[in-house]
């Protein structure tokens, strides 16, 4: 299941609807990514492609489970202005054993980061600037390409 | 053909999305952003350093080979920091 | 911080709690154990060992945080009796970067697996037995002896 | 000297925890399991197979030539199955 919200989300809620009534479930693994401050961060402004956002996060999520045997799976992604420490993206991954359900999540991440269509700007004490994408970020996708 | 522009491309082209009609010859991302370049003033910065521009048709990823048709969306920016 | 109980847990309040007003944080990485019926599971009862039990989760939580850039960390593991859906264990690991994170997280579920005195007792349709240890849990510990 | 037993040791022991005082020979966790054994019945069945009984002296794991004194806390269990 895949949401993009303006609207927090509360991760412990979303596990437990997650993995309710479903026994088979031995594992879940999740991740929160929150608004980091280096150092007078006032706010982050993510603005997104809507459609090709929901695209590529039900592509990403497929991908995830023609890998791994997971039971359930979810991926919400914020946009709007968020402040340092407000959460931005919650993927969770639930499988009948836990180191698919760690793998799955650790992937999910690795390919939001390169595959999602998201651009981050950031309010600091000397004004306004678009977050620059990561070279490390790109390593981080590669590195499942062996594993497909 | 509808274009989209996003993040610092938008900023720099001065809007978000502008319907264009180029010559049938402008058939591929490359050339539609050969063209577009050719346009005016803010078109040719937008793409002045093709390097750190991605593009996407349809609400794909695409790349400078890849075909465009009349009708298509096609939207430019820098590369994505999701997650 | 670890916790042995006997109580279930609220991992979204876990998590929150966890990283609020540290705005160094730019991942949490969790993951919650959960009791899986294979067929027939009536409960599970964990025992444990009063006093070693804390020492080895104490212990386990203090390597990963000097082998990972940790901001905080959590285990929270559950004794006594529960049923299929249950959460039995929760840990949680926040850093600066998603990679340590996860890294951390997955290394503390292993060496609990194989490091922390609990012992896990199945009721299922033809009476009790005692789960026993799995040669892929040791495995599974033994892959972070190179990195250490 | 405390001894534990738990899980299915304490089920074939029949009792959680004794105190014993084995003569001062008895210097080791090996020693230690080798004189329980000889002690009974119930002790010998416990201490049948070694290759599955893990032990733990004052709380840390513990090996077969891991030294015990008089006032230690031994434990013996199967290996765990924490998580």
């Amino acid at each position: 299941m895949i949401r993009v919200q303006r609207e927090a989300f509360d991760a412990g809620r979303e596990i437990a609807a997650l993995t309710a009534d479903n026994t088979r479930i031995g594992g879940v693994a999740s991740f929160v990514g929150l608004v980091r401050d280096l150092g007078g961060l006032r706010s982050m402004t993510l603005e997104h492609y809507p459609g090709m956002t929901e695209r590529q996060l039900e592509r990403i999520e497929a991908e995830a489970r023609r890998r791994w045997p997971l039971e359930a799976s979810l991926i919400v992604h914020r946009y709007g202005r968020l402040e340092p420490g407000d959460p931005i993206v919650l993927t969770v991954t639930a499988s009948a054993h836990r180191q698919a359900a760690f793998d799955a999540c650790n992937f999910l991440m690795d390919w939001l980061k390169t595959e999602a269509p998201f651009w981050k700007r950031e309010e600091g004490a000397n004004g306004e600037c678009w977050v620059a994408a990561r070279t490390d970020d790109d390593a981080a996708r590669e590195r499942w390409r062996g594993s497909g | 053909m509808k274009i989209l522009y996003f993040a610092w491309l938008r900023d720099k082209a001065g809007c978000s999305e502008r319907d264009v009609a180029p010559p049938p010859g402008v058939a591929t991302v490359g050339a539609l952003i050969d063209w577009l370049a050719a346009q005016d003033e803010r078109q040719a910065e937008v793409f002045a350093d093709r390097s750190v521009v991605r593009s996407a048709v349809n609400q794909d990823f695409a790349e400078a080979d890849t075909p465009v048709c009349p009708g298509d969306e096609v939207a430019f920016f820098p590369p994505v920091t999701g997650g």
